[in-house]
C-alpha cells in the first residue's frame, strides 16, 4: 500500500513541477481553494444539499489525509545497525552511534544492534573509534524513511560516503 | 413524610446496598487509602469512557445497548492495524479510532436496523447480537486476518500464518493517554521517593499532607473525558438529542409529530457504538494487553452492572451515574476478593465472594429496578381512577 | 368558504360507513359534530386528514373543497400544509416534556452552527428562549395561565388538552381545528375555561369543529351541530334551534316498533328485610315472583384495561335478573366484567352473595360459579385448535374437576365419553351447526363459535354468567338465536346474566335494567323500557349520577322526563 | 454510623487475625493460583506454602490470592489483585502460577511502583517475550527438551518404533507442533522410527467418548503394526487414559504423558482409588505404581513423580523465599546467571525428593537469542515398576533449539 502511494506522490510531484510548484505547496494550494468553494458554498442556499454531500466529501478526504498523516509520523521502525563489511568496505574496530542524541550503541566488529525510532525522520551520528578508543571520525547523518518500515544501515558504507548505506531489514 | 423517605431510599436503594457492603469491605480489605485512591482513579479513566456510551440509547428509550461490544470490537480491530504497522504513541491511538469509526458506524447500522425490527425487546436482542457479531469478529481475527487481510507482523500472527495471537502486547501505545500530562499526588514524605522510582522525568506534582504513598492521575484520559460529557451535555440540547428524549418517552407521539423514530434510533445505536469503539481504546490503551478473543466480552456486561450500580435505571441515566458507578462497583471488584479472603481465611473463597456479591448485586439492582416500575405503574393505575377508587 | 365537502361518502371493502355527506364551514365558525360509535365520524375526520388508511382501501367518493380548490390529501403533512390542524382524543404529548417541548415538538426554533452545515439541521442547538416566547403566544392566544416550563405529566389533565390545543394554535397557518373529545377528561371547571379559550379562538378566526358526546357543551359552544348517525349526516341545523333531547333523539334513532320488553326486577330498599313487604305491596302482574336478594353487588369498583378504563362504579344486580351494560366504546363498559373476573389488574369491593369476592383471581371468580364470555372470542375463549367437545368441557374440566375420571390430585385421566355426550348435548340445545363434537372450532361460523362460548360457560352450570358482547361479528338471524338463548336460560335455570354490548336495542331487548356506563362511571341505571332517547342522553354525559345511589331510577326518569337541562 | 460500621467490621477483623505467629516475618511473599476448579494442583502447592511459612494475616509470611474462574474476559481483576499485593510495604516476592493474561501488564505496573519486588511468573499464558519483559524469572515446561528427552526414554526402555498420536488442531500450536519436528528428529538420530498417527479430536463432533473409543479399538492394531517395542506418544489429555489401559493390558511402552504427573491417566485407566492420598505425592506415587505392576506394565509406563502445577507454586515461591534470604536481591546480575538457574533447579528438586529437574534457558528458534529469564524445566521420567531413568540431567543438544515448526501434511 505504501508502495502505490509513493508512486501516486511521485507522479503527483512531477505533474506540479511543469509549473514549479513543490507538493506541500501544492496542496496547500488546493486546500485553499477547497476552502473558498466551501465558503462560497454557504451561501448558495440553491445549491445546499449538494454543498452539503460536497463538503462531507472535503472532511472524509481530511480525515484519511490525517489517516495517512498519522501513519507518517507515528510509525514505530527498527533501525538494525551492522558493523559488517559490504561492498569492499571493511568493519570498523569499534563504532558507537547515536541515534537522535540518545543513548548511544557500541558495536564492534561485525556487531549488529537494533535501535527503535517513531516517525519518518531521525539523525545518526556514528562515531568510529580507532584501537586505543580515540575518535577517528564522526558522521552524522539524517535519514528520511517515508513510508518504509524497517531498515537497516551499514555502517562502513555510511561512514565511507557512499549513498547506498540502507539494505533491507533481516526478517 | 414516611413514604417519601421510603421513596428516597427505594429510588436510591442500588447505591446504597453498594456503600454498606463497601463500608465492611474496606477495611476488611486492609488496603492502603492511596492504593484504593489509585485503583479508582486508574479505573475511572479506563472505563468510565465505555459506560458513557450506553448514555445515548438511554436517553432515546433503547434501553441498555448491550450491543456496545461490536464497538469494542471496532475499536480491536483499529489497534490491531496500527499494531501490524507499528504506529505508537498519540498517533497510534488516533489512528486506531480512524481505522475503528467506518467499522463500528457499519456495525452500528446493522445494530439499529436489527433493533427496529425487535421494538420493546432491545436489549435482549443486543445482547444476542453481541454474541453474533462476536462470531464474525472471530472468524475475521482468526481465519481472514493474515490471509485475505494483510496483516504481517510476526508477533501478531500465529505462526500457521494466519489468525492473530491470543494475547497482543500493546506496548506502543501502553498508557500513552494516561502519562501524557504525567501528574503524581504525592504525600509530603514520598515525593522524592517518586522521583528516584521515575528517574527524573518530569511531571506536575500536587503535594497533600494526609496521604502516604504516591498517586498517579491520568490527566489526560480524564480529561477527555471530561470533553465526552461536555459533548453529551451538548448532544442533549441539540435537536437530535431533543428527538432522541422524545422518542425515548413515546415513540407514537414522536412519530406522529413527524420526527423520523427508527432513522433516530439508527443514528442513537451508531453513535453509542463508536463511542464504545472509541471507550474500547482508551481501555486497552490503559490495560497494555489486547485479549484478542476475550477483552472485549465482558466490556458491555460490566459497563451495564457499573451504571445500574451507580443508580441509573434501564430509562433513566446520567453523567452522575455513570461516575458513582465506576466508583461503587469497582471499588467492589478491588475490594470483595481480599476482604472475603479476610473474612474467612481462604483465598480461593475470597474469588467465590467476589462474584457472588459483584454478579448477585448485579441481580438486586435488575430486580429493584423492575421493582420500581411496578410501583410506578401502580402510581399511575391510582391517579387515573381518581381519589374515589379507594385503597 | 373554509372547507366545503360535497357528497362525501366512503366504502370499506363492500362495507358502507359515509354516505352522501355535504357541508361546508366558514372561517371563524364553531361547529358541533355529534354522532354514535359508528356513526362515521371518525371515518370522515380520516378523510379530511388525508390518513394513509382511506388511501389503501380506495379512497372516497366526492370532493373536498379548501379555499374552493378541490384538495386531496393523501398524508396528514399535506393537510396540515393546508392549514387543518387536529387534536385527537388520545393526549399526544411527551409526558416527560414540558409544555414549550411539547408545543414545539419536532418545530424547535435551531441556532444555526458549522456543524449543522456537515451533518444536518439536527446538530444545532434549541433556542429555548426563542421557543419559550413562542409558547407564551401560544397559551396566551387560549387565555389560560400555564408555565412554559412546567412537566407535562405533572400537569392537571385539563393542561394537558390546553398544550395540545396549544400546539395547534402554534402552527402558523392552521385556520381550520377539529377537537375530538376535547372535553371528555376534564373537569367542569376546566371545561369552562376550555370553551371560553374556544371562543376566542373563533374570534380571531380559526374555524372549529368540535366533536363531543356532552351535548350541553356542544350546545352551548357551537354555533351549528352536525349530527351523523349510520354513516348519513342526519341534521345540520343552527345551535339555537335544536334542544339537548332533540339531538339525543336524532343520535340514537327514534323509537322504530314495538318490542317485547322485560319488566325490571322490583328492588327493594333492604333486600333481607323487605322481601316479603315488597311482594305484598307490589304483586307481579305476570310472572311469578321470583326470591329476589343482590346476587351481585359492586361497590367503588376500579379496572385497568387497557382503553376500557373503569374509574369508579357501583351497582347491583338482583338474582334472577338479566342486567345490561352499555355505553360508548372506550368509556369502559367492558372493563367492569374483565375485572370482575380478574382479567385486569383491578380493586373496589364485589361481593357476591353477600360474601366477598377476591379480585385479581380469574380462578377465584370461576370458583365462586360465575362464568365469563369473552368479548375476545378467538383470542380468549376458544381454544380453535381443538375439537368441540374440548372448547366445551375444557374450563369445567379444570376449575371444577368434571369429566375426569380416577384417583382426584394423582392419577386422573379424562372422560372422553362424558366429555362427547355433554357436548352433544348442547350442540342439540343451543343448534351449533356442526359435523359433531369433534369438529375443530376454528372450522366454524361466528355465530356458532359465539354457541359454543356460551356453551362453555353454561356446562359451569354457573350462578351468575358474565358476557361480552354476545353478537359482535355474527350474522342478524345468530343474533336473535344468540340472544333468545340466553333469555331461555335465564328463564329456565334462575340464573342471574349480566350482558355488555355496544348495541343499546339488543340490551332494551332482552335485559330487565340497563346501566350506561359514561368516562368509567355509571351515568345512570334505566328500565329497559325506558325510551331510548333517555340511553342516548346518559350515554351523551348529560346526566351525571352524583350521589352514588345508583338504584335511584324515579329520580332519573324524573329529571329525563323534565325536558333536558338537567343540573348535573 | 459510618464510625459505627467501621468498629464492627474491625471486631470482625480483629476475630478472624485469630492466633498470631510468634514473630511477625520480615517480608511477606505473594502467591496468586487459580482456584479449585480452575487448577487445583497449582492451589494446593499455595497451601503447602501456607503450611510451611505461615499466613500473612496470622503473621505468617505468605499471601494467598487467586485469580478469577473467568480469567480471559476479567483481566481487570487480575492485574488489580496482583497490584494489590505489592500495597503491603512488605512485599518481597509475587509469584503467580499460571500466569494468566493480565500477568505482565500487573507487572508492569508493580514495577513502576516498586522496584524491590521480586515477579515470577509461573506456567506464562502471554508470550516469552511479553512475559519476561516485566517479570523477572517465568518457568515453563520444557516442550523442547522434551521433544528429545522423550523418544531418549523411549529408547533407553527398549522401543524401537515412536508413535506419536495427535490431530491437526493440536499439530496448529507452537509448542506441540515444534515439539513434534523435535520428536522427529530426534529419533532419527537416536535410531527410532518415527510414526503419526492421527486420532479424533475430542472438541470435534466425535466428543471424548468417541476418541477415546477410537484409541481402545485401534490400540490392537497398533500393536499388531508397530510390534510390542513401540513405544506411544499422544498429545491430548483424554486419549492418554485409553491409551495407557491398552498399553498396560497389551504391551509396548508409555514414557510419560503430555502434562505428567502420577494424576494424569493412571486413576482412571487402572480404577485406583487415591481420596486417602490426596496431596502426598510419594503416597499416590506409590499405590499407582502397585497398580501398574499388577496391570502388568511395570518397567513400561511412565510419568513424572511429581505434578507439575503443585511444584511450580512452591518452588517459585522457595525460590522467592531464598533469595531474599541470601540477599540475591542485593546483585543486579543475579537474574540471568548460571547460579539463578541452578537456584531454580534446586528450588523444584526440594518438593520433589527423589526427583530430579532438568533446567534451561529459552532460546528464541527465529533469532537464535538466549532468554535468560524464561528458564524450561523438565522432570526426570519415573519409569513404574523401574525406578527413574536418568533424563533430567541429559544434555540437550543445541541442534534441537535450531528446529522451527513445520507444517504437518496429513
Amino acid at each position: 500500500m505504501s508502495a502505490i502511494f509513493n508512486e501516486y506522490c511521485e507522479i503527483l510531484t512531477e505533474f506540479l513541477a511543469q509549473w514549479g510548484i513543490s507538493l506541500e505547496l501544492g496542496l496547500l494550494i488546493a486546500a485553499l481553494i477547497l476552502w473558498l468553494l466551501l465558503y462560497i458554498g454557504r451561501g448558495l442556499a440553491f445549491f445546499r444539499f449538494l454543498m452539503r454531500w460536497y463538503q462531507r466529501l472535503i472532511i472524509l478526504a481530511g480525515l484519511i489525509a490525517l489517516g495517512f498523516w498519522l501513519f507518517y509520523i507515528g510509525r514505530e521502525h527498527k533501525i538494525y545497525l551492522d558493523n559488517k563489511a559490504m561492498n569492499d568496505y571493511k568493519p570498523f574496530e569499534q563504532v558507537n552511534v547515536s541515534i537522535n542524541g540518545g543513548t548511544s550503541a557500541e558495536l564492534m566488529a561485525r556487531d549488529r544492534d537494533l535501535r527503535k525510532v517513531v516517525g519518518p525522520e531521525f539523525e545518526l551520528k556514528a562515531e568510529v573509534l580507532d584501537d586505543n578508543g580515540e575518535i577517528v571520525s564522526t558522521v552524522t547523518k539524517t535519514i528520511n524513511l517515508g513510508f518504509s518500515k524497517d531498515i537497516m544501515i551499514n555502517l562502513p558504507v555510511l561512514v565511507g560516503g557512499s549513498g547506498d548505506f540502507i539494505v533491507p531489514a533481516p526478517r | 413524610m414516611i413514604r417519601r423517605l421510603f421513596d428516597i431510599i427505594a429510588n436510591n436503594a442500588v447505591p446504597a446496598v453498594f456503600i454498606i457492603i463497601s463500608a465492611f469491605a474496606i477495611p476488611l480489605s486492609g488496603y492502603s487509602a492511596s492504593y484504593l485512591i489509585q485503583e479508582l482513579l486508574t479505573r475511572i479513566g479506563r472505563n468510565s469512557f465505555l459506560i458513557l456510551s450506553l448514555l445515548i440509547p438511554i436517553m432515546a428509550g433503547m434501553g441498555l445497548n448491550f450491543g456496545m461490544v461490536l464497538g469494542a470490537m471496532a475499536g480491536q480491530i483499529g489497534l490491531l492495524f496500527i499494531c501490524d504497522w507499528g504506529i505508537v504513541g498519540i498517533p497510534g491511538i488516533v489512528l486506531a479510532c480512524l481505522i475503528g469509526t467506518p467499522i463500528a458506524i457499519i456495525l452500528g447500522i446493522f445494530c439499529g436496523h436489527v433493533l427496529n425490527r425487535a421494538k420493546g425487546r432491545e436489549m435482549v436482542t443486543s445482547y444476542i447480537l453481541g454474541f453474533f457479531i462476536n462470531g464474525v469478529y472471530q472468524m475475521v481475527v482468526l481465519y481472514l486476518m493474515g490471509w485475505i487481510i494483510p496483516i504481517t507482523n510476526p508477533a501478531l500472527l500465529l505462526s500457521r500464518g494466519y489468525g492473530v495471537r491470543n494475547a497482543v502486547s500493546l506496548l506502543g501505545i501502553r498508557g500513552i493517554l494516561d502519562n501524557l500530562i504525567p501528574t503524581v499526588i504525592t504525600g509530603t514524605q514520598g515525593a522524592g521517593q517518586f522521583f528516584n522510582a521515575q528517574g527524573g522525568n518530569p511531571f506536575i506534582l500536587l503535594q497533600i499532607p494526609l496521604i502516604d504513598g504516591s498517586i498517579r492521575i491520568p490527566l489526560a484520559t480524564l480529561i477527555v473525558i471530561a470533553l465526552f460529557c461536555v459533548f453529551i451535555i451538548w448532544f442533549r440540547k441539540t435537536k437530535l438529542g431533543q428527538d432522541m428524549r422524545a422518542i425515548g418517552q413515546n415513540q407514537a407521539v414522536s412519530d406522529s409529530a413527524g420526527i423520523p423514530v427508527n432513522r433516530t434510533r439508527i443514528i442513537a445505536i451508531v453513535i453509542s457504538t463508536v463511542l464504545a469503539c472509541y471507550g474500547q481504546i482508551i481501555y486497552l490503551q490503559n490495560m497494555g494487553t489486547l485479549n484478542t478473543y476475550n477483552s472485549h466480552d465482558q466490556a458491555g456486561m460490566f459497563s451495564i452492572a457499573a451504571l445500574l450500580i451507580g443508580g441509573a435505571s434501564v430509562s433513566r441515566a446520567s453523567i452522575a451515574n455513570v461516575f458513582l458507578g465506576v466508583i461503587l462497583f469497582h471499588l467492589m471488584f478491588i475490594v470483595a476478593p481480599v476482604a472475603g479472603k479476610n473474612l474467612i481465611g481462604d483465598a480461593q473463597i475470597g474469588e467465590y465472594f467476589r462474584v457472588f456479591v459483584s454478579y448477585g448485586i448485579i441481580a438486586i439492582a435488575l430486580v429493584l429496578h423492575a421493582w420500581k416500575r411496578n410501583r410506578e405503574r401502580e402510581a399511575a393505575r391510582r391517579s387515573l381512577r381518581g381519589n374515589k377508587g379507594g385503597e | 368558504m373554509l372547507l366545503r365537502l360535497d357528497h362525501v361518502g366512503k366504502e370499506f371493502y363492500g362495507n358502507r360507513v359515509l354516505s352522501d355527506i355535504s357541508f361546508d364551514i366558514d372561517a371563524g365558525e364553531i361547529i358541533g359534530l355529534v354522532g354514535e360509535n359508528g356513526a362515521g365520524k371518525s371515518t370522515l375526520l380520516n378523510i379530511l386528514f388525508g390518513m394513509p388508511v382511506i388511501a389503501s382501501t380506495g379512497g372516497y367518493e366526492g370532493t373536498v373543497q379548501v379555499d374552493g380548490k378541490t384538495v386531496h390529501f393523501t398524508s396528514p403533512n399535506q393537510a396540515l400544509a393546508a392549514g387543518i390542524g387536529m387534536v385527537h382524543q388520545e393526549f399526544s404529548l411527551i409526558p416527560g416534556f414540558t409544555a414549550t417541548e411539547n408545543i414545539l415538538l419536532n418545530r424547535e426554533v435551531l441556532r444555526g452552527s458549522s456543524m449543522s452545515y456537515v451533518f444536518s439541521d439536527r446538530v444545532s442547538t434549541l433556542d429555548r428562549e426563542a421557543m419559550n416566547s413562542r409558547a407564551i403566544t401560544a397559551i396566551n392566544t387560549l387565555g389560560v395561565n400555564i408555565s412554559p416550563d412546567m412537566i407535562v405529566s405533572e400537569m392537571p389533565v385539563g393542561y394537558k388538552q390546553f398544550i395540545e390545543i396549544a400546539r395547534e394554535i402554534d402552527r402558523k397557518n392552521t385556520r381550520l381545528l377539529f377537537l375530538d373529545e376535547p372535553t371528555a377528561v376534564l373537569t367542569e371547571s376546566e371545561a369552562e375555561i376550555l370553551i371560553t379559550a374556544l371562543k376566542k379562538l373563533a374570534r380571531s378566526g380559526i374555524a372549529i369543529v368540535f366533536i363531543s358526546h356532552r351535548l350541553s357543551e356542544v350546545k352551548e359552544l357551537c354555533s351549528r351541530i352536525l349530527v351523523l348517525r349510520d354513516g348519513r349526516l342526519i341534521t345540520d341545523q343552527k345551535a339555537e334551534d335544536l334542544t339537548t333531547r332533540q339531538i339525543a333523539s336524532f343520535m340514537v334513532g327514534r323509537e322504530s316498533e314495538k318490542r317485547e320488553v322485560q319488566q325490571p326486577i322490583e328492588i327493594p330498599d333492604n333486600p333481607i328485610d323487605t322481601i316479603s313487604a315488597s311482594e305484598m305491596l307490589n304483586p307481579s302482574p305476570k310472572k311469578k315472583r321470583k326470591k329476589i336478594r343482590p346476587a351481585l353487588k359492586v361497590e367503588h369498583l376500579w379496572v385497568d384495561m387497557p382503553g376500557e378504563t373503569v374509574r369508579d362504579v357501583s351497582f347491583d344486580v338482583m338474582k334472577g335478573e338479566i342486567f345490561g351494560i352499555g355505553g360508548l366504546a372506550g368509556h369502559g363498559k367492558l372493563g367492569i366484567p374483565n375485572g370482575i373476573m380478574g382479567l385486569y389488574p383491578s380493586g373496589g369491593r364485589v361481593k357476591l352473595f353477600g360474601k366477598r369476592l377476591i379480585l385479581n383471581k380469574p380462578r377465584a371468580a370461576l370458583g365462586r360459579k360465575m362464568a365469563f364470555v369473552s368479548e375476545d372470542r378467538r383470542g380468549v375463549g376458544l381454544l380453535l385448535d381443538e375439537p368441540l367437545d374440548w372448547n366445551i368441557t375444557f374450563t369445567a374440566m379444570q376449575t371444577q374437576g368434571r369429566f375426569l375420571f380416577g384417583i382426584p390430585f394423582i392419577f386422573q385421566m379424562r372422560n372422553e365419553r362424558a366429555m362427547s355426550k355433554e357436548a352433544q348435548k348442547f350442540i342439540d340445545q343451543l343448534s351449533i351447526k356442526c359435523t359433531g363434537p369433534h369438529q375443530l372450532a376454528s372450522e366454524l361460523s361466528g355465530g356458532n363459535q359465539q354457541k359454543v362460548c356460551l356453551a362453555k360457560a353454561f356446562v359451569l352450570k354457573p350462578d351468575i354468567l358474565l358476557i361480552c358482547e354476545p353478537t359482535r361479528g355474527i350474522d342478524i338471524g345468530a343474533k336473535t338465536l344468540v340472544l333468545d338463548t340466553l333469555r331461555e336460560y335465564n328463564r329456565e335455570n334462575g340464573t342471574t346474566i349480566i350482558i355488555t354490548s355496544s348495541e343499546l336495542e339488543e340490551l332494551r331487548s332482552v335485559c330487565n335494567r340497563v346501566a350506561i356506563v359514561d368516562e368509567g362511571k355509571i351515568a345512570g341505571i334505566l328500565p329497559a323500557s325506558s325510551p331510548a332517547e333517555d340511553f342516548g342522553m346518559l350515554m351523551m354525559g348529560q346526566t351525571k349520577n352524583n350521589n352514588d345511589n345508583n338504584i335511584d331510577i324515579e329520580n332519573v326518569n324524573v329529571n329525563v322526563n323534565g325536558e333536558g337541562e338537567i343540573s348535573a | 454510623m459510618k464510625l459505627k460500621l467501621t468498629v464492627i467490621s474491625l471486631l470482625v477483623f480483629a476475630l478472624f487475625a485469630g492466633a498470631a505467629f510468634a514473630e511477625p516475618a520480615k517480608f511477606h511473599i505473594g502467591i496468586m493460583t487459580g482456584t479449585v476448579s480452575q487448577s487445583e494442583d497449582d492451589l494446593r502447592g499455595a497451601e503447602l506454602m501456607i503450611k510451611m511459612y505461615g499466613d500473612s494475616a496470622n503473621g505468617g509470611m505468605v499471601t494467598h490470592i487467586t485469580y478469577p474462574d473467568n480469567f480471559p474476559s476479567e483481566q481487570e481483576t487480575t492485574i488489580s489483585q496482583i497490584v494489590g499485593l505489592a500495597d503491603d510495604p512488605l512485599m518481597k516476592v509475587i509469584v503467580v502460577n499460571q500466569a494468566v493474561p493480565g500477568t505482565a501488564e500487573a507487572f508492569r505496573r508493580v514495577r513502576e511502583k516498586r522496584k524491590d519486588i521480586l515477579l515470577l511468573a509461573g506456567e506464562p499464558h502471554e508470550d516469552p517475550g511479553v512475559i519476561t519483559e516485566a517479570a523477572d524469572i517465568a518457568t515453563h515446561t520444557d516442550h523442547i527438551g522434551r521433544g528429545y528427552t522423550i523418544p531418549l526414554g523411549a529408547q533407553k526402555m527398549g522401543a524401537k518404533t515412536f508413535v506419536h498420536i495427535s490431530f491437526p488442531r493440536h499439530m496448529s500450536y507452537e509448542t506441540l507442533g515444534l515439539r513434534r519436528a523435535i520428536m522427529e528428529e530426534a529419533c532419527k538420530d537416536l535410531g527410532i522410527k518415527f510414526v503419526f498417527e492421527t486420532a479424533p479430536d475430542p472438541t470435534s463432533d466425535v466428543g471424548m467418548a468417541g476418541a477415546q473409543q477410537y484409541i481402545l479399538e485401534n490400540m490392537p492394531a497398533w500393536i499388531e503394526k508397530y510390534g510390542k517395542d513401540a513405544a506411544f506418544f499422544c498429545t491430548n489429555d483424554g486419549h492418554t487414559e485409553p491409551l495407557l489401559r491398552q498399553v498396560a493390558a497389551l504391551g509396548g511402552f508409555f514414557v510419560e504423558a503430555d502434562l505428567p504427573s502420577p494424576l494424569m491417566g493412571y486413576p482412571g485407566a487402572l480404577g485406583i482409588d487415591l481420596s486417602k492420598e490426596q496431596g502426598d505425592w510419594p503416597a499416590i506415587l506409590k499405590k499407582v505404581e502397585e497398580a501398574v505392576v499388577k496391570a502388568g506394565g511395570g518397567g513400561r509406563m511412565g510419568t513424572w513423580a511429581y505434578s507439575w502445577g503443585y511444584t511450580t507454586t512452591a518452588a517459585l515461591a522457595e525460590f522467592g523465599k531464598r533469595y531474599i534470604d541470601n540477599g540475591h536481591d542485593k546483585d543486579p546480575k543475579y537474574i540471568g546467571s548460571a547460579k539463578a538457574l541452578k537456584d531454580m533447579r534446586e528450588a523444584y528438586d526440594a518438593f520433589c525428593p527423589g526427583a530430579h529437574w532438568g533446567a534451561s534457558y529459552f532460546i528464541e528458534a527465529a533469532t537464535g537469542v538466549k532468554n535468560a529469564k524464561f528458564i524450561l524445566l523438565r522432570q526426570d521420567t519415573y519409569v513404574l515398576g523401574g525406578g527413574y531413568l536418568g533424563l533430567a540431567d541429559v544434555e540437550i543438544p543445541e541442534k534441537y533449539f535450531q528446529i522451527r515448526m513445520t507444517p504437518v501434511k496429513n
